[in-house]
């Protein structure tokens, strides 16, 4: 009999069961860096579509849900992809053809929206923003705020300071908070109970994950709950907060994974590049997204070569002097 | 006298930022040219100076330069790596924000120094669409000082953004402040022509230094609006010190400066 | 030349450099483990008294404070030394005798306290506290309150949530933040510069250290800047947090320090015995306090038996199978 | 049946507070009986429970009991050790705070299980001074469903608090909500003598179980209140199993129990 404590499943069968269309969705990672791109791909293979999509900074991972047509509103404050596309590319496309409703914050903004959603308070304050058009200039409707019981029914909000001018601010801004349908992370080591261990930076990977009614993590080494308990402060997010668990080696790639592989802009160019090109950019899904069944024959495509070039060093984390452009 | 050195538009841009960084600042930094001025700076004239990103990297070694602030390499020899909310609490807090330098870039520029990297043309119905704003408007909120670096271009020196994404300020006297804003934004703008700095009083932009073979007239033609030029005198060119700790030392590889 | 990023002086020059009369000070740690003791013994052996207290659950360090006058004015949640006194004993005597004027949290709206103050804003919100006297019963006078400018005006606030019930929330409280002249904590390792890392829990050690002007820190291990550097997941302050490092061994004693020794319960048993009755504690100050020079002397005292009992064991972090009572 | 086992007061409460929490609830947890009866629900009905403690430690092993919910032997073996502000907001969040059941303990009860953990006698000159909230007023805020430990005595089932410290059903009727809570605060109380719920209409306790031997006259005569009675039951007395596994496995060296 299978413990009520393992929560481990096929990534398909994940995507599946939680990822539906016209989920509140968000995505781990920062442009190039941890995206959850296996769950990404298999989102795109199933057509799963009219996506709300939350991020903070992305880029991969953004660009190809965008690309592939699965987002139709986005809250976001960043959507760059490195040296590969300052401005995604899919990404810009898509909001000047109208194809996305976007939603402007701040770096800070959205990853306090995060915070929020995992602390329970409907909003948390910051000073960001003071006479920047973030706090004007709204992208989605009232009407369309108020048909959704899971939008705030306004961008953000200022409150003068119940304390005076105490703090040294009179005022505030406050930002709502975000509580997803479902996160999509993807960390170094995970046990079959869902805790996690993320190695490098979390990004706002630990409040996206507390803040989501579901939680898929992908990891690179499902390992034993026993390995994870050594040291407990090495483990950012305890299983209460985790779904299920999909083991998935290489589930970051084309992104970068520290301690176990490098970005491979090699890979991230030749998508800026067909991305670019409406019919170049169906090409390239044909081949490398909807040509393979799983992310498996993706790494097959994409060869043992190019893997092993991005392997990380163990004592950086990082790919040494790997070849980059 | 400095000695007749030939050098890039960009190594000036980046030995003028690496000037603007006082020993023992923190310095928030991007990738690409603001990383290497920082760089710069620790190895020239700021050797207590820190280096910081938005994604929680603390005084990272930065064996190789990164290509993103979300690049692995900013992770290894790190004084902590700490989260996305902490990186900002850093700037928003006083006692910590009032040491941070910031380098900041942008596709628009006014003559108060508020920035725009959101989009050309209406928001709703916009003709080129940029990364957003990124970290960028909190920087420019919390920090008392920050670089920006521009190409110095007609449209990118706008008399008015297409969207405001980062509060420089504002409307000049007291707009920022009477926002909600503390003082800082944009205090510094470094350009391939010169270095653009901001009135105490009116809170606008004035021409404070152009480089060598750089005429003040010749930076108004690059601007859609006028600036004070009375004040400016001419930048004191890189030093063969300079340059050559900017070119042996920072970027051996030519990664950034070519 | 000693290098303008080496923060190292002995801990009696830190504390009369940092701790002055009347100053606002947070002190780390939680009820009987890594309360900063060497420090609080040097406050003690220095007089310094009139001090504005800031904590969340403190014991030890708490006791030994109010014991010896230290403090005038306490913002607190709990006042607590685990089994050797359920409520501290000089704290509970000191509020009835009216010797400190006391203003009464929770937990939660203490950490968020720090955490504002760490943050940068006036203020946190929670759903804390509702209908509990907690709101409406304040220790602190308004005239107090205006007549120091490091606290807020109200104890706290209740507002309405600006986003109409989102978040299932009509309304909100808000707790103020504070920002101490001085903090005092007690970590494993720290470096020169300052870069603290901390072994198992860290309780509100983080917030209270970012939030405050001025930052102490004691450590049981200076080591070198390399040592903190392989690791940095493992490091929660970075030094620009940090004005001054002390490495005093043992610092944490009778607290616990995880990883280093257990809580020594016959020295807070001892302890709680003398604050019961005036002369037998001041017996046990003049004797354990104000009868040695230093920390190590104070740890002579002790003896090495009492330190190597309590000696953690390596694999669990505390003294396997130690005689408590 | 049960047979007639004998058994302590405390052995009783910890039994029937284990009886209150099920298989998969994350449990809030102080030190000493609040401890004993999560490992005995963990033991004996509720296998996959989580006990975790306001410090930030989850799923901690546990080997030795703690003597404070700061003790060293909470931090072992954990699933993570997060933050003091982590540990409260796991409560806050509904998505996991509606999972979590919480044991405390007071001073002082009311009928509609307010608490008192702060004082007795006037705040500004109480006659006696206890510890203070700590979390409790966060977790009677926070958690769906609190078990309160006390010893039944007319001083501690008090008609009136001296001071509200953690909030209950407040006045009753839907004064709770009215508030700005959410439904939650203490929902049974376990004593040496019985249990007692509240009504979900009126917030008022009443009685639901008497122990063996134990009237419901009784445990009226040790309340300053009256409450109704007319619902009361029997309580199914501890089985020889549930005694066993609580002594030989759970406190084998009598560190609590005696």
């Amino acid at each position: 009999m299978k413990k009520t404590s393992d929560k481990v499943m096929p990534l398909t069968a994940a995507i599946e069961k939680y990822v539906h269309p016209g989920a509140h969705i968000s995505i781990g990672g920062f442009t190039l860096n941890r995206n959850p791109m296996a769950a990404i791909y298999e989102i795109i293979r199933k057509k799963i579509d009219n996506l709300h999509l939350y991020v903070h900074s992305n880029g991969t991972g953004l660009d190809e849900l965008i690309g592939a047509n699965a987002v139709s509103k986005l809250e976001i404050a960043y959507g760059g992809n490195g040296k590969a596309a300052p401005t995604c590319i899919r990404f810009a496309q898509a909001v000047l053809k109208k194809e996305i409703l976007i939603e402007d914050y701040s770096n800070y903004m959205m990853s306090l929206r995060f915070m929020a959603g995992a602390m329970g308070v409907p909003f948390l304050p910051t000073l960001s923003g003071f006479g920047s058009q973030i706090l004007t200039t709204w992208g989605f409707s009232r009407k369309m705020r108020k048909n959704d019981p899971r939008l705030a029914n306004e961008k953000l909000a200022v409150l003068d300071n119940p304390f005076g001018d105490f703090g040294g601010a009179g005022k505030v801004v406050v930002v709502p908070a975000i509580n997803p349908d479902i996160t999509i992370i993807h960390v170094q080591k995970a046990d079959a109970m869902g805790t996690c261990s993320i190695k490098g930076l979390t990004f706002a990977d630990i409040e996206q994950a507390k803040a989501s009614r579901h939680v898929i993590v992908t990891c690179e080494e499902l390992v034993q709950k026993e390995d994870l308990r050594h040291n407990p402060d090495l483990n950012q997010i305890p299983f209460i907060h985790i779904s299920c668990v999909c083991h998935v080696p290489f589930g970051g790639y084309p992104t970068a994974v520290y301690g176990y592989y490098d970005y491979d802009s090699s890979y991230l160019r030749m998508f800026a590049n067909a991305a670019k090109d409406d019919k170049k950019f169906k090409a390239y899904q044909d081949e490398y997204i909807f040509g393979v069944k799983d992310h498996g024959q993706f790494l097959e495509k994409v060869g043992q070569d190019r893997l092993s070039a991005i392997k990380a060093d163990p004592k950086t984390g990082y790919a040494v002097n790997m070849k980059r452009s | 006298m400095a000695s007749k050195e030939s050098y890039t538009p960009r190594e000036i841009m980046t030995i003028m930022a690496a000037r603007e960084i006082n020993d023992g600042d923190i310095v928030f930094s991007g990738t690409g040219i603001s990383m290497l001025a920082a760089t710069a700076a620790k190895n020239i004239n700021a050797p207590n100076s820190v280096i910081f990103f938005e994604t929680g990297a603390m005084d990272s070694l930065l064996e190789e330069l990164p290509f993103a602030v979300a690049d692995p390499r900013i992770m290894y020899w790190a004084a902590a790596n700490a989260r996305l909310t902490d990186a900002f609490a850093t700037m928003q807090n006083r006692i910590t924000g009032d040491r941070v330098i910031a380098i900041l870039g942008a596709a628009q520029i006014d003559i108060y120094g508020n920035l725009n990297t959101t989009c050309i043309g209406d928001y709703d119905s916009p003709k080129v669409r940029f990364s957003g704003s990124g970290g960028g408007c909190d920087v420019a909120s919390f920090v008392p000082r920050c670089i920006a670096f521009m190409q110095h271009e007609k449209r990118k020196f706008v008399r008015k953004l297409d969207y405001l994404t980062s509060p420089g300020q504002l409307c000049g006297q007291n707009s920022r402040e009477d926002a909600g804003l503390r003082p800082g934004g944009v205090s510094v703008v470094v350009t391939n022509l010169g270095i653009m700095r901001f009135d105490q009083e009116s809170g606008e932009m004035y021409l404070d230094k152009f480089y060598p073979g750089i005429t003040p007239q010749k930076i108004l033609e690059n601007m859609e609006f006028e600036i004070n030029i009375k004040k400016a005198v001419p930048a004191d060119p890189p030093t063969k010190k300079e340059l050559q700790i900017l070119r042996d030392v920072c970027d051996p590889q030519r990664l950034i400066l070519d």
